[in-house]
C-alpha cells in the first residue's frame, strides 16, 4: 500500500533540499563577501556552522514551547516543502494548491515566534513585533502578486501552473505577470530576511532578534530549518514565475539566479526602519500589484 | 343680516384671542377666555337663529314653525354653566398662583419648563 | 534573601548541569569548531578598534568561518578587547556564563593580563584569568590586527588539540573564581545590581 | 402544539425563566446548562430526518402566523449556535455568579436559535428583537454607556429592517419567506417594484444585517459590547450572535437575489449588490484588524478580532458564487468554534487573574497550560494554519475569491489574515510567554466546567480542520450540488485542492525529523525567564522584561494619518448633537409660558385656516 | 338583564360624587375606602357589560328616558366603549387603592368627588353617542382634570392647572365652534345621523367644522403642537391622577377624536384631514421622545413618553385603514396598562421616598426590588420589546403606517423609539447597577397591583391572540361606521 516510490523520493528531496540550502546560505554569505571584495567563508560554511551547534555540550531551554518552537519550524518548513513541486518530483503538490503552500511557508514564523516569545526576551519581542509589522506590510502586495499569478493561469494547482509554463512561456514573459513578478521579488526579500527588509534579526540593533536566545541545538535546527525554508522558497519562486524546471539542474540554476537578484539588492541596499518599511510596501509594490492584477482580471 | 351675528361672534372669539396671546396677566388672559367663550356661544345661538321667528317657548301662536331652533338656545345654556365653572376654577387656581408666585405676569410663572 | 538564594542556585546549575558526551560524532564536531568561530564581541578597551579591520577586505577572518554574533547564547569566542573594569567584569561574567560549553576566550592586550598601563588604577581589573578563564591572551598595547589573527589562529590550534579547556577550568574551579569575583564586588553582586533598566516597557 | 422546533426553540428560554426564578445556586447552573443542551441533542436527533425533508411548524400569534423550519440551512446555522450555546452554558457555570446572567443569557440563546428557524419576517423580527435585547441587559449591567451604543444602534438596525419588511409588506402582502420570493421573483420580470424601491429596501437591509454583523462603519458597538459583559457569554456572542447578521445576509439573497440582480445589474460580470456586500466585507475585514492589532486590551482585541472574522463571512457571502457561499456558510463554524474557544479561555484568563489589560499579565503559560494549549489552537484555527478548521474555512473564501475574479477583495483577505496572524501573536505574547508579574504567581489553572467548554470548542476545531469534508460535504447538501469536491479529507474546487489529512502527515513527518534532530542534542537545562540574554545586565525576577504595552507601536505610527478618523468618535459625535438638539428643542419650544403654548395654538389655528381657505 | 342597566355607568359615579360629603362625616379614611368601593362596583358593572357586549356580539344602546335617538341622547356602549370603559373602571379601581397611600393633602373628599367626576366624565366620552352630549363630558372631564391637577396646592401644580385651563379653553372653544358649524350644517347632533348624512354636507363647512374639532379635541389628546400642557400637569398633579390622565383621561379625546373622525369618513376633504393629524401626531412622537431624553424628573420623563406613545396611537387612527384603527386600539389597551404601571409605580417610588427626581432612584433595585422589578417590566415594554405587549401594538402600527404608505411616518416613528429606549434603559441602569441603599417596605396592596399590572403585560406579551382579537373588534366598531349606522335605532331616517 505504502508508495515506496514516493517515501524515496521524499527523502531524497529532503536531504538534496537541505544540503541545496545550506549551499544557498554559503552563496548567499560567499557571495556577499565577493561584493565587499573580501575572500569569504567556504562555501560550505553553514554546514559547519549547524554542525558546531549541533555538537554544543550544553543546551537550555525556557520551557516546553521553548523546545517546540524550532521543532515545529523546521516540521512546518519541511512539510511546506513536500508540497511543492521540485523539478521533475512533484510530491505532495498535487494534493495542495497554491493558497496552501503560501500559508504553509508562513507557518515556520510562527514556530520561531513561539519559541522567541517563550525565551522572555525582549529582543526577541522587538523581533517577533517586527517580523510580524513585516509580514503584515508585505502580505497585500504578496496576496496581490500571487492573484495576479493565479489569475492569468486560471488555477490555483502548482503542478498545473508549471504544467501551463511549459507550454505557454514562463510566466514572466507576460507583461503584466512581469510586474507581478517585481512585486513578488521585491517581498522576497522580506521573505528572506534579507536588506534592506533584515529588520526583524537586524543584528547590529536587537542582537539577532528572536534568535537572541537560542543557541546549541536549538539554533542549529533553526538553521536548518532556514536552508529548507530557503530551497523551499527559492524554488516557490521558480516555479511560479520562472516556468519551473524538468530537472533539478535547472532548477537550481533557476533558484539560484534568484538568489543571486536577491544578494545583489540586499548588498547594496541599507536597512529600513519598520514603518518605513510598512509604508514603503503599501506605496508602490502595493501600486504594481494592484497594476498587474487589475490587468489580468 | 345673519351675518352680522357671525360677524360679532368671531369679532369676540378674535379679541378673547387676543387677550389670551398679548395680555401677560393671567386674569386678563382669562378675562380674554371668557370673551372668547361669549363669543363662541353667540356664534352657537346665531346658528339656531332663524331670522323673523321668536324664542322657542311654545305659547299662544308660537308654534314649532313660528319659534327658532331650540336645540342651540340649549346647548348655549350648557355651554354657559361650562363656561362658568371654567372661569370659576380658574380664578380660584390664579389666585393660588398669586399667593405662591406674588405674581400674576405669565412670563414669571415659569417653574415647570423643559 | 531566599531569591539571593535561588540567584545561587541558579548559579549552581551553570556548574552541576551534566554535559553531553558525543561519542561518535566529537571528531567532527571538533572540526567543526574549529572551522567555526562565532565572537561573542564584548569591546571593552581600546581594542574594539582593532576589530574592523580583521572583518573587512584586508583581513577578513570570516574566511576562517570567524563570525561576529551579538547572541552570547549561540557564540563560542569570547574576545575583551582591552583593560576590564569592574563594571564591565560584572557583565562580562553574566555574559560569559550564558555562553554554551564549549566557549573559549580570548584576551586582547595587555591590561587583561596584568593591568597594562592601569596597573596602578583603583578601578582596573588587573589580572582577568583570577575572574573568568582565559584561553589565549595576547600581548602588546595594543596588538596590531595580525597579533590579533595570531592570536585566533591559536585558539583554532589549541581546539584543535583539545587544550582550549577554559570552560572546563571554569565548571573545576568555579568555587575559586567564584571566590574572587565576590572579594572583588562583594556577596550578592548580581541581585545588588540588577536595575529596571528597560524603563520604557 | 408541542414541537421539537418549540422545544429547541424555547428550551433555553424556559431553563433561563426557571434559573432566574429559582436563583439557587448549583441547581441554577444544572438547569442552565440542561437548558443550553437540549437544542444541541434534539438538532443530532433530527439531524438524520431533516436531510431527507425539512421540519415544518407554524404558530398563529395576534393574527401573526409565526412559520418555523427546520431545513439545512437552518440546522446548520442552529447546530453552530446549540454548540458554542452549551459552551457558553458550560463556562457560565463559573464564570457567572447571577441569574440574571442566566436568563438574559439563555433568552438570546432563544433568540439567535429563532433567528435562525423562522420562515417568516414577523417571527424574524420578534426574535432578532429579543435576541438583541436579551445581549443588550447582558452588557447594560456592566457598563451603561456601551451598552446604550449597543442598543441604539442595534436598534436603528432592527428598526431599519422593520420598515424594510413593512415595505415589503406593503408591496407584497406577505410576511412568511416563501411567499415573498415568490412574489419578488416573479416582480424582477415585471417590475412593479421600482429600483429606487429596491434600493431602499436593500439599503435598509443592508444596515439591519450589517450592524449585528459589525459590518464597518456600523462596527462601533461590538468592541465595548463584547468586553462589557461575562466573557463566557461572549463566546456566545460574537460566535453565534453576530451570526445572526450573516444569516441576514445570506436571507437577502434567498427572498431578493433575483430580484435585486433584475433592479441593478452587473457590474464588471458581478451582480452589483453582491459587490457592495463583499467591498463592505472588505473594509470590515481590514479596519477591523487594523484596529485589533492595536488594542491593549485581551476583550477589545477579540472583539474587533470577531467583528473582521464576520468581515470574512460577509465577504465570501458577496462573492455571490456558490464557492463562496460554501466558504461564507464553511467560515460561520470555524469562526464560531474558534471565536468562542478564544472568549472561553479570556474568560478564564479573567476569572484567574481578574486582568484585563495586556499590560497586567504575562507569562501565564506555566500556571495554565490547558487554558493555553486551548488557546493554542484558537491562535492556530484563527491565524488559517493548516490543518485547523480555520484553514479550510479561509482557503474556501480565498479560492471563491480569486475565481470570482475579485482581486482587490482577496488582496484584503491577505492583509486581513497576516493582521490576524499579528494579533493573536501579540495575545500570545502578552498573555502566556515573557515575565510573570509577580502579583500573578498564585493564579490556578481554570476551574472543571470552563476547561470542558474549551474542550468542547477545542475539539471540532481539530476534527473540522482534519477533515474539512466532514462539513462542506454537508454544505454541498444545504447548496444543493456539488460545490466542494472530494472526500472527508480532501476539498476539490474547480481550480485547486486541499487535502487537509495530507497536510497533517506533512506536518507530523516534519515534526518526527526535527523532532530527532533535537533529541540527538544535548539534553536540555531549564533556566528561568529571567535568566536572558539583556547585554549582560544582570536582571532578576522583579523586573519588568515583557513587552507589554504598545506592541505595534510603530505600527501605529505608520498608520497615524487614518487613525485620526475614527467611527466610533463620529458617531459619540452625532450622539452628543442629538442630545444637545433634544436639549435645546426641549427648552425652547415647553419653555413654561403658557402664553408661548397659547401662541401655538394660534399657529395651529392661523395653518388650519389658511389651508382651510386654500 | 336589561342593557339598560349599563347606564349605571353613567349614573353610578355621578350619584356616588354627591354622597362623598355625607361619607366625610365617617372621616377621611372612610371617603377613601368609599371611593375603592365605588371603583370597584363600577369595576363590576364594567365587566358585567364587557362580558355581555363580547358575548353577544351585539352593543348596548342606552336610551335616556326612552327617546329614541336623534331626539333622545343615546349612549352606544359597542365593542370598544366596553373595551374601554372596563379599562377606565379597572385603572380607576387600581388608583383609588393607590390612592389611600398616595394622597394625603386636605379635602379628601373633593378629592373624591373629583376623582369619581373625572372617571364619570371619561367614561361618557367614550359611551355617548351625541356630539354635544360628548362636550359635556369632556368639559366635566376637563374641569374635574384641572382642580385634580391643582390639587396639591403648590406653586406647581396650580401654574400647571393654568396652563391646562388656558390651552383647555381654547381648545374646547373651538370644538364648539366645529359642533356648531356642523349642527348648522346638517341640523342634527347624533353622531349616527352625522355618518349617515356626513356624504351630503357642504364641502368646505364640513372641512372648517371638521378641522375645529380636531383642533379641539387634539389639545385634550396632547398632539404637537397643541401639548404643551401636558408634562406640566402630568408632573404636578398626584401620583394616581397622573397613571389616570395618561391610562384613559387623554385616551377618552384621542378616541373621540378617532370616532369623529370616522363617522365624517363620508366628508370629501376627509384625507387631508388625516394627512394633518399625521403630520401631527408624528411630530408629537418625535419631538416628545427627544424632550424626555434629558429629562432629570423620571415622572415628567415618563409623562413625556406617555405624549409620544399617545402620537402613536394618533398615527394609528390617522392612518384612515382598517388595520390601522385595530393596531390603535391595540396599542391603546396595552399603552393604557404600561403608563398605569409605571405611573404607579413611579408615583410608588415619589410617595415612598420623597420625589419623582432621578437621583431618588438610584439604587432603587436594592431599596425597593418589586417596584424597581415593575418599573423595569413598564420600561422594557415601553421600548418595544418582545414578549412584552407594547411589541405586538408597536409592529401593528409600523406595519399599517408602512401598508398604507407612509414609510416617513414610520422611520420617524421608529428614530424617536430608538431615543425612547435610550432614557429608559438609562432609567433602568439607575435602578439597578447606580447606586447602593437599605430594602424599605413597599407595602402590599400596592405590590400586588404592581404585580397584576406587570403580570399582564407579560401575559399579553406572550399570549396577544386573545387581546389582539378584542382589539379588532374594538377597532371594527370605530373603523366600521355603516354598522355603526345600523345599529343605532334612529328615527325616521333610517329605521
Amino acid at each position: 500500500m505504502i508508495d515506496w516510490k514516493l517515501v524515496l523520493e521524499v527523502i531524497g528531496i529532503l536531504i538534496y533540499a537541505t544540503f541545496m540550502g545550506f549551499i544557498f546560505m554559503g552563496i548567499e554569505r560567499k557571495a556577499m563577501a565577493r561584493i565587499q571584495r573580501r575572500v569569504g567563508p567556504p562555501i560550505y560554511q553553514p554546514i559547519i556552522d549547524t554542525l558546531k551547534l549541533l555538537g554544543k555540550k550544553e543546551s537550555v531551554s525556557h520551557g516546553f514551547i521553548y523546545d517546540f518552537g524550532p521543532v515545529f519550524a523546521m516540521g512546518a518548513s519541511i512539510a511546506a516543502l513536500l508540497f511543492i513541486p521540485i523539478a521533475n518530483f512533484q510530491l505532495f503538490s498535487s494534493n495542495a494548491d497554491l493558497i496552501v503552500v503560501a500559508y504553509l511557508l508562513e507557518i515556520p514564523m510562527l514556530g520561531i515566534m513561539l519559541g522567541a516569545m517563550s525565551s522572555g526576551n525582549p529582543y526577541s519581542a522587538l523581533g517577533v513585533q517586527r517580523g510580524l509589522l513585516t509580514m503584515v506590510a508585505m502580505q497585500l502586495p504578496y496576496g496581490l502578486a500571487l492573484i495576479a499569478l493565479i489569475q492569468h493561469w486560471g488555477t490555483f494547482k502548482l503542478s498545473e501552473i508549471v504544467a501551463l509554463q511549459q507550454t505557454q512561456g514562463w510566466s514572466i514573459l507576460v507583461p503584466a505577470l512581469f510586474v507581478a513578478m517585481i512585486v513578488f521579488d521585491i517581498v522576497f526579500q522580506a521573505m528572506l530576511g534579507l536588506e534592506p527588509f533584515d529588520i526583524v534579526s537586524a543584528p547590529a540593533e536587537i542582537s539577532m532578534g528572536p534568535m537572541v536566545e537560542y543557541g546549541g541545538k536549538h539554533a542549529a535546527l533553526l538553521f536548518t530549518q532556514h536552508a529548507i525554508q530557503l530551497f523551499a522558497e527559492t524554488a516557490f519562486f521558480a516555479v511560479l514565475f520562472l516556468g519551473g524546471a524538468s530537472n533539478l539542474l535547472e532548477l537550481l540554476i533557476k533558484q539560484i539566479a534568484v538568489l543571486f537578484i536577491a544578494i545583489f539588492v540586499a548588498s547594496i541596499y541599507p536597512r529600513f526602519t519598520i514603518d518605513q518599511a510598512a509604508k514603503f510596501f503599501w506605496k508602490w509594490p502595493t501600486i504594481l500589484g494592484i497594476i498587474a492584477v487589475l490587468l489580468t482580471v | 343680516m345673519i351675518s352680522a351675528y357671525y360677524f360679532g361672534a368671531i369679532s369676540l372669539i378674535l379679541i378673547g384671542l387676543y387677550a389670551i396671546l398679548v395680555k401677560k396677566n393671567v386674569l386678563k388672559m382669562l378675562i380674554g377666555l371668557s370673551i372668547m367663550e361669549t363669543g363662541v356661544n353667540l356664534l352657537l345661538v346665531s346658528v339656531g337663529y332663524i331670522s323673523g321667528r321668536s324664542a322657542p317657548i311654545l305659547s299662544e301662536g308660537i308654534g314649532p314653525n313660528q319659534a327658532v331652533d331650540p336645540i342651540p338656545q340649549a346647548l348655549v345654556l350648557t355651554a354657559i354653566v361650562i363656561g362658568v365653572a371654567t372661569t370659576a376654577m380658574a380664578l380660584s387656581v390664579a389666585m393660588i398662583i398669586y399667593e405662591k408666585y406674588g405674581t400674576l405676569n405669565v412670563e414669571e410663572i415659569r417653574r415647570l419648563r423643559g | 534573601m531566599s531569591e539571593m538564594k535561588e540567584m545561587r542556585n541558579e548559579n549552581d546549575g551553570v556548574i552541576s548541569y551534566e554535559l553531553q558526551e558525543f561519542k561518535l560524532f566529537e571528531p567532527l564536531f571538533k572540526w567543526a569548531r574549529k572551522k567555526s568561530l562565532w565572537i561573542v564581541a564584548f569591546c571593552t578597551g581600546c581594542g574594539g578598534i582593532e576589530m574592523p579591520p580583521l572583518a573587512t577586505a584586508r583581513y577578513d577572518f570570516e574566511r576562517f568561518g570567524i563570525m561576529p554574533n551579538p547572541a552570547p547564547r549561540m557564540g563560542d569566542l569570547f574576545l575583551i578587547t582591552g583593560y576590564v573594569t569592574p563594571k564591565t567584569l560584572k557583565r562580562i561574567i553574566i555574559t560569559y556564563e550564558m555562553m554554551q560549553d564549549p566557549k573559549y576566550i580570548l584576551a586582547h592586550g595587555s591590561c587583561p593580563i596584568n593591568g597594562g598601563v592601569y596597573w596602578d588604577s583603583y578601578n582596573v581589573v588587573k589580572q582577568l584569568d583570577k575572574y573568568i578563564p582565559i584561553d589565549v591572551a595576547i600581548a602588546g598595547c595594543m596588538p596590531r590586527a595580525e597579533a590579533v589573527m595570531d592570536g585566533i589562529m591559536e585558539i583554532m590550534r589549541k581546539i584543535e588539540d583539545g587544550t582550549a579547556d577554559g570552560w572546563k577550568r571554569y565548571r573545576e574551579n568555579y568555587e575559586y573564581y567564584r571566590k574572587n569575583q565576590d572579594e572583588l564586588f562583594g556577596e550578592g553582586w548580581r541581585e545588588k545590581d540588577a536595575r529596571r533598566w528597560l524603563a520604557w516597557i | 402544539m408541542i414541537n421539537e422546533l418549540m422545544i429547541i426553540l424555547f428550551a433555553p428560554l424556559i431553563a433561563g425563566v426557571v434559573a432566574w426564578a429559582l436563583d439557587i445556586k448549583g441547581i441554577r447552573e444544572a438547569i442552565g446548562i440542561i437548558g443550553a443542551a437540549i437544542p444541541l441533542a434534539y438538532l443530532v436527533k433530527l439531524y438524520p430526518t431533516i436531510i431527507e425533508n425539512p421540519i415544518d411548524y407554524s404558530i398563529t400569534v395576534s393574527g401573526f402566523t409565526l412559520q418555523f423550519q427546520l431545513n439545512t440551512m437552518s440546522w446548520y446555522f442552529a447546530a453552530v449556535a446549540s454548540l458554542v450555546g452549551l459552551a457558553m452554558a458550560f463556562g457560565m457555570a463559573v464564570t457567572s455568579r447571577e441569574s440574571y446572567d442566566w436568563l438574559f443569557a439563555l433568552m438570546s440563546f432563544t433568540g439567535v436559535l429563532g433567528v435562525f428557524l423562522s420562515q417568516d419576517f414577523v417571527g424574524f423580527f420578534l426574535l432578532w428583537e429579543l435576541m438583541t435585547f436579551a445581549s443588550f441587559m447582558m452588557v447594560l449591567r456592566r457598563n451603561r454607556h456601551e451598552s446604550l451604543k449597543y442598543f441604539v444602534l442595534s436598534v436603528i438596525g432592527a428598526y431599519a429592517m422593520l420598515i424594510a419588511i413593512g415595505m415589503l409588506y406593503a408591496k407584497t402582502g406577505a410576511l412568511d419567506f416563501a411567499s415573498i420570493r415568490q412574489v419578488l421573483y416573479m416582480d424582477a420580470a415585471m417590475g412593479t417594484i421600482t429600483t429606487r424601491e429596491t434600493a431602499i429596501i436593500f439599503g435598509l437591509f443592508l444596515t439591519a444585517f450589517g450592524v449585528k454583523a459589525g459590518a464597518v462603519p456600523l462596527h462601533v458597538w461590538a468592541p465595548g459590547a463584547y468586553s462589557e459583559t461575562d466573557q463566557s457569554y461572549t463566546a456566545f456572542f460574537s460566535g453565534a450572535l453576530s451570526k445572526a447578521g450573516a444569516y441576514g445576509f445570506l436571507l437577502l439573497y434567498i427572498l431578493m437575489g433575483y430580484k435585486l440582480y433584475a433592479a441593478f445589474g452587473t457590474f464588471h460580470n458581478h451582480l452589483t449588490f453582491a459587490y457592495i456586500i463583499a467591498w463592505i466585507g472588505a473594509i470590515t475585514v481590514v479596519v477591523a484588524s487594523f484596529l485589533a492589532v492595536l488594542q491593549e486590551d485581551i476583550r477589545k482585541l477579540f472583539a474587533y478580532s470577531s467583528v473582521g472574522q464576520v468581515g470574512y463571512i460577509l465577504l465570501a457571502f458577496g462573492l455571490g458564487s456558490t464557492l463562496g457561499f460554501a466558504g461564507g456558510l464553511f467560515h460561520v463554524l470555524s469562526h464560531a468554534i474558534f471565536k468562542g474557544l478564544f472568549w472561553l479561555v479570556t474568560a478564564a484568563i479573567i476569572l484567574q487573574t481578574g486582568k484585563t489589560q495586556f499590560k497586567d499579565m504575562g507569562g501565564l503559560a506555566e500556571k495554565m497550560p490547558f487554558t493555553f494549549a486551548m488557546g493554542l489552537i484558537a491562535v492556530l484555527s484563527l491565524a488559517g494554519i493548516p490543518p485547523m478548521a480555520g484553514f479550510a474555512s479561509k482557503w474556501l473564501i480565498y479560492e471563491a475569491a480569486i475565481s470570482a475574479h475579485m482581486p482587490l477583495v482577496a488582496g484584503a483577505i491577505f492583509l486581513g489574515s497576516a493582521l490576524a496572524f499579528a494579533y493573536v501573536v501579540r495575545f500570545l505574547y502578552a498573555v502566556w510567554f515573557g515575565q510573570r508579574p509577580s502579583d500573578l504567581e498564585d493564579v490556578k489553572e481554570a476551574p472543571l466546567p470552563l476547561l470542558i467548554a474549551m474542550a468542547l470548542l477545542a475539539i471540532p476545531n481539530l476534527v473540522f480542520g482534519v477533515a474539512p469534508g466532514l462539513v462542506t460535504q454537508y454544505i454541498n447538501k444545504i447548496l444543493g450540488g456539488e460545490v466542494v469536491g472530494g472526500d472527508y479529507y480532501k476539498l476539490v474546487t474547480p481550480t485547486g485542492t486541499y487535502n487537509a489529512l495530507l497536510v497533517t502527515i506533512a506536518l507530523v513527518i516534519g515534526l518526527a525529523i526535527a523532532g530527532l534532530v533535537y533529541i540527538y542534542g544535548a539534553k536540555t537545562r531549564k533556566i528561568p525567564v529571567t535568566n536572558t540574554y539583556q547585554s549582560g545586565n544582570p536582571v532578576t525576577e522583579e523586573f519588568n522584561l515583557s513587552i507589554r504595552r504598545n506592541f505595534y507601536k510603530p505600527l501605529a505610527e505608520a498608520l497615524e494619518f487614518w487613525l485620526k478618523y475614527s467611527w466610533d468618535r463620529f458617531y459619540e459625535r452625532v450622539a452628543g448633537m442629538a442630545e444637545d438638539f433634544a436639549d435645546s428643542l426641549r427648552q425652547a419650544f415647553y419653555n413654561g409660558n403658557v402664553q408661548s403654548y397659547s401662541w401655538y395654538l394660534a399657529i395651529v389655528l392661523l395653518i388650519l385656516a389658511l389651508w382651510g381657505v386654500l | 338583564m336589561n342593557g339598560q342597566y349599563a347606564s349605571l355607568l353613567i349614573a353610578l359615579p355621578l350619584i356616588s360624587a354627591f354622597f362623598v360629603p355625607l361619607i366625610k362625616g365617617l372621616g377621611k379614611k372612610a371617603v377613601k375606602y368609599y371611593l375603592v368601593l365605588i371603583t370597584a362596583l363600577q369595576t363590576g358593572i364594567a365587566a358585567w357589560v364587557f362580558q355581555e357586549v363580547y358575548t353577544t356580539g351585539k352593543p348596548i344602546i342606552v336610551m335616556a328616558g326612552a327617546w329614541r335617538p336623534p331626539v333622545g341622547i343615546n349612549l352606544y356602549i359597542g365593542h370598544f366603549a366596553a373595551l374601554f370603559v372596563l379599562i377606565v373602571a379597572v385603572v380607576s379601581f387600581l388608583m383609588a387603592v393607590f390612592s389611600i397611600r398616595a394622597i394625603s393633602v386636605d379635602p379628601i373628599d373633593k378629592y373624591a368627588m373629583l376623582f369619581l367626576l373625572v372617571m364619570l366624565g371619561a367614561t361618557g366620552m367614550i359611551a355617548t353617542g351625541d356630539i354635544f352630549n360628548l362636550f359635556v363630558f369632556m368639559e366635566i372631564t376637563a374641569i374635574s382634570a384641572y382642580a385634580l391637577t391643582a390639587y396639591n396646592k403648590t406653586g406647581e401644580a396650580a401654574e400647571a392647572s393654568i396652563k391646562y385651563i388656558i390651552l383647555g379653553g381654547i381648545g374646547s372653544s373651538f370644538f364648539l365652534i366645529g359642533i356648531a358649524l356642523i349642527y348648522g350644517s346638517l341640523g342634527t347632533l347624533n353622531m349616527a345621523q352625522i355618518a349617515q348624512l356626513a356624504g351630503g354636507m357642504d364641502a368646505t363647512v364640513a372641512q372648517v367644522g371638521l378641522a375645529l374639532i380636531v383642533f379641539g379635541l387634539a389639545v385634550e389628546a396632547e398632539l404637537f403642537p397643541l401639548n404643551a400642557w401636558a408634562p406640566d400637569a402630568y408632573q404636578a398633579a398626584p401620583h394616581p391622577i397622573t397613571a389616570m390622565f395618561s391610562a384613559f383621561v387623554v385616551k377618552a379625546g384621542l378616541y373621540a377624536l378617532a370616532r369623529i373622525l370616522y363617522l365624517m369618513q363620508a366628508v370629501s376633504s376627509w384625507h387631508s384631514v388625516l394627512k394633518l393629524l399625521i403630520i401631527m401626531a408624528t411630530l408629537t412622537v418625535f419631538v416628545a421622545e427627544f424632550a424626555a431624553l434629558r429629562q432629570k424628573n423620571v415622572k415628567r420623563m415618563i409623562a413625556y413618553s406617555s405624549i409620544a406613545q399617545i402620537g402613536l396611537i394618533g398615527l394609528a387612527f390617522a392612518l384612515g385603514t382598517q388595520s390601522g384603527v385595530d393596531a390603535g386600539v391595540f396599542h391603546m389597551v396595552n399603552h393604557a396598562i404600561v403608563k398605569a404601571l409605571l405611573f404607579l409605580a413611579v408615583g410608588h417610588v415619589a410617595v415612598s421616598l420623597g420625589g419623582a427626581e432621578m437621583e431618588k432612584f438610584e439604587g432603587l433595585g436594592k431599596r425597593m426590588p418589586l417596584t424597581a422589578f415593575a418599573i423595569t417590566v413598564g420600561a422594557i415594554a415601553a421600548v418595544g420589546i418582545p414578549l412584552f405587549n407594547v411589541f405586538w401594538s408597536k409592529l401593528r402600527i409600523l406595519l399599517a403606517t408602512l401598508g398604507a404608505g407612509y414609510s416617513w411616518a414610520a422611520a420617524v416613528v421608529l428614530i424617536a423609539s430608538v431615543v425612547e429606549a435610550v432614557y429608559y434603559f438609562r432609567l433602568i441602569h439607575t435602578m439597578w447597577f447606580a447606586g447602593e441603599g437599605e430594602r424599605i417596605s413597599e407595602g402590599l396592596a400596592v405590590s400586588l397591583m404592581l404585580l397584576f399590572l406587570a403580570a399582564l403585560v407579560i401575559v399579553i406579551g406572550v399570549y396577544p391572540d386573545y387581546a389582539w382579537s378584542i382589539a379588532q373588534k374594538a377597532g371594527n366598531d370605530i373603523f366600521n361606521v355603516a354598522d355603526y349606522i345600523k345599529n343605532v335605532p334612529l328615527m325616521g331616517v333610517g329605521a
